[in-house]
């Protein structure tokens, strides 16, 4: 699964996208759960999921949202446009 | 019926009077421009760099006009978002409305505004002589989608 | 902080490009443009006299503008109104505002056409070619002032 | 004192301005009957009273408004500019 870092999410992760592997489904909640586990980086990135916006091929969804391998995932800060 | 992204700085007058021209028979023309400002606060802003999730701003400014339309009768609309690097005095996002009736056209095009601040995924940075820094959502902005969910 | 009043048709994008250029620091520009329209009903328009009461017009504006600007923080505002032969299509009303944020100058740009549409001393006739027709005021739009005076 | 008429009123009188003279003050009620006592004319166009619109130099007024010679009292019905 395709997973997009926007924003100062992506300053502080390092990278704009990567791509995982999610057998079956997952909910978005675990997978940044193990996403945090990688390493200090991602956990600090991750610190304030609450306050960071999830989509799923371009649909706001919530952290209970499940995920499978083909979906695209994007996670950003409140956006700020206009 | 038109939705661009530009990384150019572009001249609203020549969008606006295309478009009044192409909607002669429409009453009203409602039209709002939202322009980089120079200062935050008491901190000049050099530049604006603005992030854009291009699929999804488009399929969700699609829904929010989607939406919008079942409720007002309009004729037309144009939605230009810049992304990129913007000035200060530069235009950010431009937006035309036409319709039969001054009414339809206001309510249409301001909410529009409304949810493209909350739905539409651009972000900004302000960068200052000294840095930069990410503009966070407005409250009054978050609590307009809190309110209207 | 303009208020014209036009006996000829003129190009508003020119007057909307000068506008945004010299508030190039107000993050909100407004604008409305009203347009004579081809059709009343089913009865095809040929063109629109519009009478005007100068004097008393630039009072009733001055005095709206007043009242606005004490709700609502604005940097700049241009109104412009034509008078005499309008054909469908062309221009009758253009109203811009420039503000900080852009609440306040939808606010003060919809206030602005309220009232003038029960103040502002202009009359229409609507020419056909069987004959001509004074436009009486819109029943909402007289309803608005019954609300707010 | 000036009275100017507008639009279907100014039709209907044949005139867009004319001048009485008002001795001290006088209500708008009153000037209008006398403009009706006039002729058919007059009496026609003064018909609805209530659907008309007055102004004093240029401000609002309703049919008990005072009016002296010096003053400029318009007559129209109700705008329809924008």
């Amino acid at each position: 699964m395709k997973i997009l870092y926007f924003a100062k999410l992506k300053q502080l992760v390092g990278k704009s996208e990567e791509t995982i592997i999610i057998q079956k489904k997952k909910k978005i909640s675990q997978v940044i759960n193990e996403l945090k586990k990688r390493n200090e980086v991602y956990n600090f990135a991750f610190k304030e999921t609450n306050s960071l916006q999830y989509a799923v091929n371009c649909e706001y969804v919530d952290l209970d949202c499940f995920v499978t391998d083909n979906d695209e995932l994007a996670i950003f800060p409140p956006v700020s446009g206009g | 019926m038109q939705i661009l992204f530009l990384k150019k700085n572009f001249i609203e007058s020549n969008f606006i009077n295309k478009f009044s021209l192409n909607n002669k028979d429409s009453g009203a023309i409602f039209s709002f421009i939202g322009k980089a400002r120079p200062k935050n606060q008491s901190n000049t802003i050099l530049s604006i760099d603005i992030e854009l999730y291009e699929k999804m701003a488009l399929v969700q400014i699609k829904k929010i006009i989607n939406k919008l339309m079942k409720k007002y009768l309009i004729d037309d609309y144009l939605v230009i978002h810049r992304y990129g690097k913007v000035k200060p005095g530069e235009n950010i996002v431009l937006i035309v409305v036409a319709a039969k009736h001054r009414k339809e056209s206001f309510r249409f095009g301001e909410g529009l505004m409304d949810w493209l601040k909350v739905k539409a995924t651009f972000w900004k940075k302000e960068n200052f002589a000294d840095g930069s820094q990410w503009v966070n959502q407005k409250k009054t902005d978050k609590e307009f989608i809190d309110f209207n969910l």
